[in-house]
C-alpha cells in the first residue's frame, strides 16, 4: 500500500477524534485542503497547536471539531479578530474551547524540544507575566521554574510536545513523503517532526531523483510520513512561495461570514460540505470567481539558480 | 516644503518618533504598519544600516509592497535569510541579537506591561484579543522596546487586566528578579497625543513630549495614572521634510498609512 | 570599511591569543585557507571546537596554537589515528593540550543552547558512562545532573557554548556576509550562531540578489558576520559540495609527513609557511602536482532545478 | 554457485551477520565499512525498505560508490534529506527513531561497552583513540545496537578501560537508572571467530553461534571472561549465494572489504 492518496482517505485513516494535530503553516502554506476534510468528516474533541494561527484554526473551532488549542495567537490578519473563536471563548458557541497560552518563541522550542527528543527546553520568555499565572488543562505541566543548577539563575523548563499527528503544506514530496520546502517557515519543521504521524499536503507530486537533486530543502523525511497527498492551490486562501499569492478578497468574504453564527454555517455549506473534495473546490472558486481572478493569484515567474551537490 | 511641513497626519508624526529611535547598526524585529514604517524611515534617513527582521524566520526582506502581516507572500522574495520561528525569536531574539523591537496593544500600563490577551477577567473576557504571538518574547528580550498606543483612558491603564508582555512588570527590580536580560525593557511609549519614556528609577512612564496640538494638560488627562512631567517637557519634533518624502514616495507611496487614522490616531 | 577582506587580514584581527573558536566542517567545508593563516600568525593558547575534527584540527594542535579542545572526535577518517594529536596526549608534543570530552549529539546541542540563547540543553546520551566521570577544565560546569521537574526521571543538562569567533568556509557568500550553504551540514549552522564574531570563507563572493533569489539556503545573516573572505579551493583537501572533491592522495601525503615531528614540521614548510596565501598555496599544488590533478578534483556538473519564491 | 559458496572471505560473513539482524523497514544510523555493507546487504536481499542515515546529517544517501566516511562527497548526490548533525542525532536518533545501529570498538567488554577512547590511564594513555563521536549516543540511544569487534583477548574485555559507549554498563538495571530509554542497548557482538549475544537476564554476552573454521573451545579461549555457551550454540550460517551477489556485484565491485581482512578481521 502506497502513501499517495487522497486527502479524504489520509484524513479517515490517520486523524482519529480526541488526538492531538499540529497544523502547520504561518499565513502562507495552511493546509486548507485537509482543513476541509477534516470538517467534511465532523472530526471531534481535537486539541490543535500552531504559533501564529489563522482563519484555518478558526474555521476548525467554529466548526466545533475542537476542544482544546495549545495556542500563541489567533487572528484573520488584516481583517482583525478571529470571529469563530471569539464566539467560542466569550459566548459558549459552538461550545467554549479550552486554551493554554505560551508563545511565539516558547511554543516552537517546544515544538523543536519534541521533534529533538528532549524532555522539555528552557525558555527566556513567559516569566513574570499572566501567561504564567494562568494555566488550563495542561496543569502544573503548563511549565517548571528551576534554579540553573549552573549558576542559581531562575529558569523556565516548558515541556516538549509530541503531537499525534501533523498537517503540513508543502511545495513538494515524493510518493513516499520526502516533503521539501522553502520561503517563510514559521514552526513548521519541528511541528512535523515533533509529531508520531506526518500527513504531507504538496503542491507537486515529484520524483525522488528530483528531491536528491536538491536534498538540502528537505524538512520531513519519507519515514515520518503516513499518507501524502497531491493538492495543488491547496493553501488557498492562504499562499505557497512560488505557487500563488494569499487570496485577500477571499479573506473578506471569510471574515464577513464569520461575523455571524448563520454565516459562518452557509459559508461552511457553501465551501466545505458543498463541495467534495479540493478539485470541486477549485472548480466552484473558478465558476464564481472567474478564471481571471484564479489566474490572478499564480505567481509571477521569477526562478532563481540551481546548484549542485556533486563532487 | 519647508523643513518642517504642516500637511503631515498623526500617524506619520508618530512613525517618525519611532525612526528616531532607531539607531544605525540596530536589529530590528517589525510587525506589520508602525513598526514597519518607523523601521523604513529610519533606514532611509539616519540609519540606513540597520537591519529588519520578522518573527515567522525572515531577515533583511525587500518586499516590493507594504507587508500586510509578518508572514506576507511580499517578504519571501529577494530576502537575505529565510529559516522558522525559532531562527528569528530563537537564534536572534532570545540569542540576544535584536536592539529594538516595537510592540502595540489594546492595553498598556504605567510600568509598559502590555495586553493583547483579554480584557475583563481571563474567564469570561468582555473582549477575546489574539494573544501573545511574538509579543511576549520580543518585550521580555529585545534592548529597547517601542510601544505603540491609542492615548485615551482605557487603552493607557493604571494596571492592565492581563500582562500578556512584560513592560518594567510590577515596578523596579522585577526583570531582574525574574532572570530577564539585563538593560532590556520599554524605551518609550509613543501615542497619538504625546512621546512618554520610563523613569530609570521608578519605572514609570513619565511625559517627555506633547505633540502639536496637544498640551501638557490634555496628555495629563488623557493617562489614567499619575503621570509625571519631565523637567525639559517640549513639543513632539514635527515630521522633517526629508522623513514625510520617503514615507511618501518610497515607502508607503498608496498611503495605507491612513488606515491608522480611520482607528484612531488622530 | 567593508567586511571583504583577505583571510590574513581576518585572522589577524578577529582571532586572538586565548581566545575560542569554533571551525566549521565535517570532511566537507573545512576552512583550510583561515587555518593555515592561523598557523602563519603562530597565534596561540586557543580553545577549538566543533564535532567530529579532523586533519585541520590535528595541524593546529600540532603547530603547537591550541591550549585546549572541547571534543567529540578526532581522527584522519581513512588514514587512522590523528597523528600531531596523539603525539600531544601522550607524549607531550608541542605540549599537552587539555581536553574536555562530549559526543556528536551533546556538543552540536551546547552549540544550539548556544545559537538560540538557551543557558543549557537537556541531552540523552553520556549518562552513565566515563564521559561522564571525566572533567577536565570545565569542571563541575561540564554537565549538571538533576531530576526532572515534570517526572522525575533523571535528566543532564550540558552547558550552551559561546565561541568568541566562529570560522566557516561555504559555498557562496555576500559582500556583508549573509553565508549560504548546501549538502552535509555537521554542526556549522549551530557553532556559527553560537558565537559572538563570525569569520565567513566562501568559493566565490556573490550579489546579494543572488543570495536573494534563494533565502531560505542562508545559514548565517550578515549581521553576526564580521569578516568575508573568498578563497577558491578553501577548504582543500576537504571537499565542498558542488565544487571539488576530496583529495584523497594530499591526505596521505600529511598522514605519512605527520608520522613524525620532522616530517610535519617539513609539511608545515612546504604548504603553510612556505607560501604567504591561498594563492600561492594553490599555485604551488599545481606546480607540484600539475593541473590535471587540480581539474581531476573540480566536481561533475550536475545541476538542480532552480525554484522561485515569487507571488 | 552453491546456495552456500565456499570461497567468501571472514568479513563477507560479519557483514552478513549484521545484515540479517536487520529487519524490513528498519531505519538504520550507519558508519562506513561492514555498518554500511551489512545494510546495504540487508537492503538488496530481505529488508529493501530498510534506510540508512549517516550522523553527519545524510538521510537515505545514494552513494555512486561506498562512502570513505560518513562525511564523504558521495553522500550528497541524491539523498532523500540532508541537514547536520542535530537533525540525525538529534531529531532521528535522540528522537527515538532509529532502529539499528552499527558499532566498532578498540575494546568492548562482556557487557556491551565499547572503549573509543584511551587504551590505559585516561590520563596517560598507552594509545590514544579518537573519542566518542556519534558512538555514546547511538549507543545510548537506539533500539538495537549491533557491534563489529576483533576476537581477541586484548579487543575483548572483561571490563573496558574507559566506557566511551553504554553497552548495558556494570549489569543488569544499569540503563533504566540512568535514564537511557527502554528497550534499547546491545543486541549482538559480531567478531571475526563468532557471534555473541546478550543474555536477557544478566546483561552478559554469551555465545550463539561459531562461524565455519572456528569451535566453541577456540571462542571460549579468546574471549577474556568467562563465556557462557548457548544451549543450542551452532555454526553461524555462512553467506548465502545471493548475500555474496549482492556484496560483489552491487555494493563493492571494487572489493573494499578485503581491506579488513589486512585490519585482522581473519
Amino acid at each position: 500500500m502506497g502513501k499517495v492518496m487522497s486527502t479524504a482517505d489520509a484524513i479517515q485513516q490517520f486523524v482519529h477524534d480526541g488526538e492531538f494535530l499540529f497544523i502547520g503553516g504561518y499565513v502562507c502554506r495552511p493546509p486548507f485542503a485537509a482543513i476541509h476534510e477534516i470538517i467534511r468528516q465532523k472530526k471531534k474533541d481535537l486539541t490543535i497547536t500552531r504559533s501564529n494561527a489563522a482563519d484555518d484554526f478558526d474555521m476548525l473551532i467554529g466548526a466545533g471539531c475542537v476542544k482544546r488549542f495549545i495556542a500563541t495567537f489567533i487572528s484573520l490578519g488584516v481583517y482583525g479578530l478571529a470571529r469563530c473563536y471569539r464566539r467560542s471563548i466569550e459566548k459558549g458557541i459552538p461550545h467554549k474551547i479550552e486554551l493554554e497560552e505560551y508563545t511565539n518563541l516558547s511554543l516552537p522550542l517546544m515544538l523543536m524540544a519534541g521533534a529533538m527528543g528532549m524532555p522539555f527546553v528552557p525558555v527566556k520568555d513567559m516569566v513574570g507575566t499572566d501567561l504564567m499565572n494562568i494555566k488550563s488543562f495542561m496543569g502544573d505541566g503548563k511549565y517548571k521554574m528551576i534554579e540553573s543548577p549552573f549558576d542559581g539563575s531562575p529558569v523556565m523548563l516548558a515541556p516538549a510536545l509530541h503531537p499525534d499527528v501533523a498537517i503540513i503544506h508543502v511545495q513538494q514530496a515524493d510518493e513516499e513523503g520526502n516533503a521539501q520546502m522553502w520561503g517563510i517557515g514559521g514552526d513548521c519543521k519541528w511541528g512535523a517532526n515533533a509529531a508520531r504521524k506526518v500527513i504531507v499536503s504538496c503542491e507537486r507530486i515529484v520524483s525522488r531523483e528530483t528531491i536528491g537533486k536538491d536534498p538540502s530543502r528537505t524538512i520531513v523525511p519519507a519515514f515520518k510520513v503516513v499518507a501524502v497527498t497531491e493538492e495543488p492551490f491547496g493553501a488557498h486562501p492562504g499562499y505557497t512561495p512560488g505557487f500563488y499569492d494569499m487570496d485577500l478578497a477571499y479573506g473578506y468574504l471569510y471574515k464577513e461570514a464569520s461575523n455571524t453564527v448563520e454565516g459562518f454555517q452557509a459559508f461552511l455549506d457553501e465551501w466545505v460540505f458543498g463541495v467534495k473534495d479540493r478539485t470541486e473546490y477549485v472548480n466552484h472558486y473558478i465558476q464564481k470567481f472567474g478564471y481571471a481572478q484564479y489566474k490572478k493569484l499564480q505567481a509571477k515567474f521569477d526562478y532563481g539558480y540551481p546548484v549542485s551537490y556533486t563532487y | 516644503m519647508s523643513n518642517h511641513p504642516n500637511d503631515y497626519i498623526k500617524p506619520e508624526l508618530m512613525a517618525c518618533c519611532g525612526a528616531r529611535e532607531i539607531r544605525d547598526g540596530d536589529i530590528v524585529v517589525v510587525g506589520t504598519g508602525f513598526p514597519a514604517m518607523s523601521a523604513n524611515i529610519a533606514r532611509y534617513t539616519h540609519a540606513p544600516k540597520a537591519t529588519l527582521m520578522q518573527e515567522s524566520g525572515v531577515f533583511d526582506a525587500r518586499p516590493a509592497r507594504p507587508a500586510l502581516s509578518v508572514g506576507d507572500p511580499c517578504l519571501n522574495p529577494g530576502a537575505a535569510m529565510i529559516g522558522g520561528l525559532t531562527d528569528v525569536m530563537g537564534m536572534f531574539l532570545q540569542g540576544g541579537w535584536v536592539d529594538v523591537g516595537f510592540l502595540a496593544g489594546s492595553q498598556i500600563d504605567k510600568y509598559g506591561n502590555i495586553n493583547t490577551t483579554a480584557i475583563g477577567d481571563y474567564e469570561k473576557p468582555k473582549s477575546r484579543l489574539p494573544g501573545s504571538g511574538g509579543a511576549n518574547p520580543i518585550g521580555a528580550l529585545a534592548k529597547k522596546v517601542l510601544i505603540i498606543a491609542l492615548h485615551n483612558t482605557r487603552s493607557l491603564a493604571e494596571k492592565v487586566d492581563f500582562i500578556t508582555t512584560p513592560g518594567y512588570l510590577d515596578g523596579p527590580g522585577a526583570r531582574e528578579r525574574w532572570g530577564l536580560p539585563t538593560d532590556t525593557g520599554p524605551q518609550v511609549i509613543i501615542t497619538n497625543k504625546a512621546v512618554l519614556r520610563f523613569d530609570a528609577t521608578t519605572k514609570e512612564a513619565y511625559l517627555e513630549s506633547f505633540h502639536p496640538g496637544a498640551s501638557v494638560d490634555e496628555v495629563v488627562k488623557l493617562t489614567p495614572w499619575d503621570l509625571r512631567v519631565s523637567d525639559d517637557v517640549h513639543e513632539t519634533e514635527p515630521p522633517r521634510a526629508e522623513e514625510i518624502r520617503v514615507i511618501r514616495e518610497v515607502i508607503d507611496p498608496h498611503r495605507m498609512i491612513t488606515i491608522y487614522e480611520k482607528r484612531g490616531y488622530v
